[in-house]
């Protein structure tokens, strides 16, 4: 089970721990302590579904980021065989918070693009907490543009806070980036799959998101704007930064992947096990597999034309409004 | 009278004085200038495009006046004027959406935070369009991405020039994952138009940030900025936030911008049809 | 007269020192001195005509460089009208050290680029010297593809001693940017007319010089590598910093535009006054502006898949080799 | 025998150690290691496709080498091989050109620094090019320029995929202009190449500079590097004489370009084939 404890979990992983205890000291004690064992691994588990399977949007968020959550390499490496990992924008940098290359979806060659994120603190320096600076938003497109070329489809995965916000971000235009990602993958003459495997956040996530199908991971959240940048501006008066301001600004963004099915801007969700992906990473990984395989096949049907024709109907019909 | 009626009934110029609520220029006379503190006298600032006469500082325009200061006299003609925003989260934080949205309308006198239609520049007909940073912030939602997209697609199937003037702090919150998505349509009708070989020219103003500045604000053949703009993706204080510490004086203006390359010329407001108009020439 | 003098024209700068001295005490002396005012002038006259008309090829790369020759910007502001300036490669940086913009050649609208160099210490600073960084290089193909989606032909000047030899050069691709100019010079699909007004410098000149007709002034080079980087190499036993081996690399080089336009590597050779373009910058604008409109009149006649295969051919057919 | 009769006649694997003169590595059954000064067993060396078995130095090979450990035994049949320079400047600086010439055509056997032809990588077919530093510095003149651009026509015409092994210091100095028009030359055959979607992958070898670099080199579909080896446009000497400093270590190194973006990948030489196979069968 995992290191790191997530607030609401914790009733859970303080009966957790009375088991452990409970059965370490069992074989030393003299009374059966079996029917205690068998009551409280009943209890943790009811207390695991009453927890887990109505988590609120803010919960959901945290449970997206959560360190020990597979990311990026874990689904390529799970997912995917012959991965050759290809590196940089033949610009400026190799922009490891991106990670992208050649691999076969079973015995389709593909092109995986995707968000890299740490499991620890040294591996999130690496990857910039799966931050982008405008090279690997434009490292990504270069990788695009080789599909494109050499027709092989796109197959993304989406994980990221968000660009990243910094000086050098800004000098070397990382709104240009994010704005080229967007018109070239709408014209991209291979079919994108998209997959968000934990956070999607903001233009950053968009960046690598615009496609053919896009996928969200049960407890992945996808969102205009973080529910802390959302929470700070609207509730400054208040506190922004209570956890309550942070469930209310979730809450009102509709960002988790129920909220956007509903509304018709995802296409569909890969249910997690109980208590989110890195419980049991390899039924997640089964699950997108099955959806990326049966997707492709589907896309592949269309000629290019139609399939252009629907990616851009789709993204065309977005939005709500009233005309008088 | 709304916008629309306003500019349908109009048929001579309006003087930029005329126009509606001014940003940053308190009333009176005589004023303080909000960036060099000197004393200024309203009436030269008017005269002056809204630009401070003692430091240049180019004041925000409303959309009218934007109209005024670029197309010819009476050419304008708006399209989609009555589109408002249905509220599709039903969005309550602090305040209700539908009553920011009321008062924005109120504020400004217009519908949404853009204005769309056709126009003339030295008699040459352009689509246009032009956002107003009083209606939120000039921020995207589904109506902006929208009216967008629909000048862009008008532009295409008429093989018209299209002149884009941004003013914006970004996607709309309010609609969520709406407004995300609108960066993702507008780009697309850009990606089309730029199929053939019409020119699109956007002029970047105080400020233009976040999902306008990553979608079609930065998508032109030529991106002409003014002085001073403020022009990026994320927003100083979220800048500030994630670095811990001051910007430095000028970060993320458009002179910084253009010596990193990322915008093709600054043109001072006086300028700024005369230049649309020769570039427009030479594109078109 | 200018101010800077090279080692070869000291003779003449003498000779017109004396006179200047003889003008001036001329007015206050009693006796005439007009007979030998007259005498001097003629002197002058033939011992320029005597250095000047026969520059060895050493001598012409050092009048190439005289800071005060006329550089891109005064071959932009009087030949062409209405002048737009557009700055940026839309990824790093606005490199002064290349201009570009939108003029019109008579009613003709064109996209002129060029290295730009200084006149002083202050202006090559900003300039760079005119030795462009990546971003220089990428910002001329950024303005020649605008160009060509917009139809315009392109007008290019070449002034560099090179591509700038430096740490951020290399660290930003200055081979990948070079190579993609040339790339995409070769099939832009609009007429590229080149004129060298000044220093060829190798790949930094190239980058902005693969075109349908090129232009050499009189006292420029183009080469390979310069004079003294070949001086250096091949004879670094002996003094390869002396003059003479800088005069003698620079004849085996064969950089000078008579010898280029001899061997079929460039089209034609604008004329300049004795001593130089900087002696009568407005000859050498009037001859160079008539070659352009000629050419451009020229080139506009073929259809574009035309003028592409002519391109293509012209430089197919460079090399000199010798097949069994 | 010339190179040309050489790689005709055999119709079998010549191994790595049969092949001619070795760069770097003294002969002798132990020698020291130019990189890392351990005492290595030269078997050894030959055994690891010359990469020091102490410290991974990649030595460098010859283009036979190179044809032996990228090509399938037997496959290679050379294009072009008796092309060779016809002095066009009549050069002669200290040495003339022409005394060059032969002397480097002596030191390797070949007739110029680059042997091109068809072979197959697993039994795929593909145009191959391949340098050799022994010869004037692998440097690009007229040959070298006619002989890649020939080879990447003939892959256009054949519908192959093509690749070139690179290990040059530049451009030609003593074919001076018609040197540097080989970079355009090389570039333009590459743009038409590009038009289809045949796969180009160039293989960066130590050192690969200059005109080189500047030109088809850094054009492929995807640029493989081999460990440290020296790549960029100005050579270090250039660049210490501008800059007035030092180098730092590594500087221009297949690492520290593939840090910043320049390179696709790094393939240990004895991972090169397979690697190459492998991208290949994405590509085509
Ligand atoms: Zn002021
Ligand atoms: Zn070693």
């Amino acid at each position: 089970m995992a290191r790191y404890v997530l607030d609401f979990e914790k009733p859970i992983f303080e009966l957790q721990r009375k088991l452990d205890l409970l059965k370490k000291v069992s074989p030393l004690e003299k009374t059966d302590l079996t029917a205690e064992i068998e009551d409280l691994e009943h209890k943790i588990e009811k207390l695991k579904v009453r927890i887990y399977s109505h988590l609120s949007p803010w919960e959901k968020v945290q449970v997206s980021r959560h360190p020990d959550r597979p990311k990026t390499l874990d689904y390529i490496n799970n997912i995917f065989t012959d991965f050759i990992e290809i590196h940089g924008d033949k610009l400026f940098r190799d922009d490891l918070s991106i990670i992208g290359g050649f691999g076969f979806l079973n015995d389709v060659k593909v092109m995986i693009v995707g968000h890299q994120k740490g499991k620890n603190a040294k591996e999130n320096i690496l990857y910039n907490f799966g931050s982008p600076h405008p090279e690997g938003i434009r490292k990504a497109l270069r990788l695009m543009k080789l599909a494109e070329k050499f027709s092989l489809p796109v197959i993304s995965f989406i994980d990221t806070a968000g660009a990243y916000p910094g000086i050098e971000a800004e000098e070397r235009g990382q709104a240009l980036a994010i704005a080229s990602n967007l018109m070239e993958m709408s014209a991209l003459k291979v079919p994108i799959i998209v997959s968000n495997i934990g956070e999607g956040g903001s233009g950053g996530a968009l960046a690598l998101g615009l496609g053919d199908k896009i996928f969200m991971l049960e407890n992945s959240y996808y969102s205009v704007i973080s529910p802390e940048g959302c929470a700070s501006i609207l509730l400054k008066s208040e506190n922004g930064d209570s956890s309550k301001a942070k469930a209310e600004a979730s809450t009102a963004l509709k960002l988790t992947a129920d909220e956007l099915l509903e509304r018709g801007l995802i296409d569909g969700i890969i249910r997690e096990p109980l208590g989110g992906a890195h419980h049991n990473p390899s039924e997640v990984f089964v699950e997108l597999k099955q959806a990326l395989v049966s997707s492709l096949l589907e896309l592949k049907k269309l000629s290019t034309n139609k399939l252009l024709e629907k990616r851009y109907n789709r993204y065309r019909k977005m939005g709500v409004f009233i005309e008088s | 009278m709304s916008i629309t009626e306003w500019f349908k009934a109009k048929n001579k110029y309006i003087p930029v004085e005329k126009s509606g609520t001014r940003l940053n220029i308190p009333d009176g006379i005589w004023s303080k200038c909000a960036a060099c503190n000197e004393i200024i006298f309203q009436k030269e600032v008017v005269r002056n495009f809204k630009v401070c006469p003692k430091c240049n500082h180019h004041f925000k325009l409303t959309a009218e006046e934007r109209v005024n200061l670029l197309l010819d006299d009476g050419s304008f003609v708006e399209f989609n004027g009555g589109m408002i925003s249905n509220d599709p989260l039903d969005f309550e934080i602090s305040k209700s959406y539908r009553v920011s949205l009321n008062q924005a309308q109120e504020i400004s006198g217009l519908k949404e935070a853009i204005v769309t239609g056709e126009g003339k520049i030295d008699d040459r007909l352009i689509i246009f369009g032009v956002m107003d940073f009083r209606f939120i912030g000039g921020s995207m939602g589904s109506v902006v991405g929208e009216k967008v997209t629909r000048a862009i697609e008008k532009a295409l199937e008429e093989n018209l020039p299209l002149v884009l003037v941004c003013s914006s702090g970004g996607a709309r919150m309010q609609e969520g994952m709406f407004s995300l998505m609108q960066m993702a349509k507008t780009s697309a009708a850009i990606a089309r138009f730029k199929q053939k070989k019409n020119p699109y020219i956007s002029i970047l103003t105080n400020p233009t940030t976040g999902g306008v500045s990553a979608s079609f604000a930065t998508l032109a053949d030529l991106i002409i900025a003014e002085p001073e703009a403020l022009i990026g993706f994320a927003g100083p204080r979220v800048i500030e936030q994630t670095i811990k510490q001051k910007l430095p004086k000028g970060f993320q203006s458009a002179e910084l911008m253009l010596k990193h390359g990322m915008i093709d010329l600054i043109v001072h407001r006086k300028d700024l049809k005369n230049t649309l108009s020769k570039l427009l020439n030479f594109l078109y």
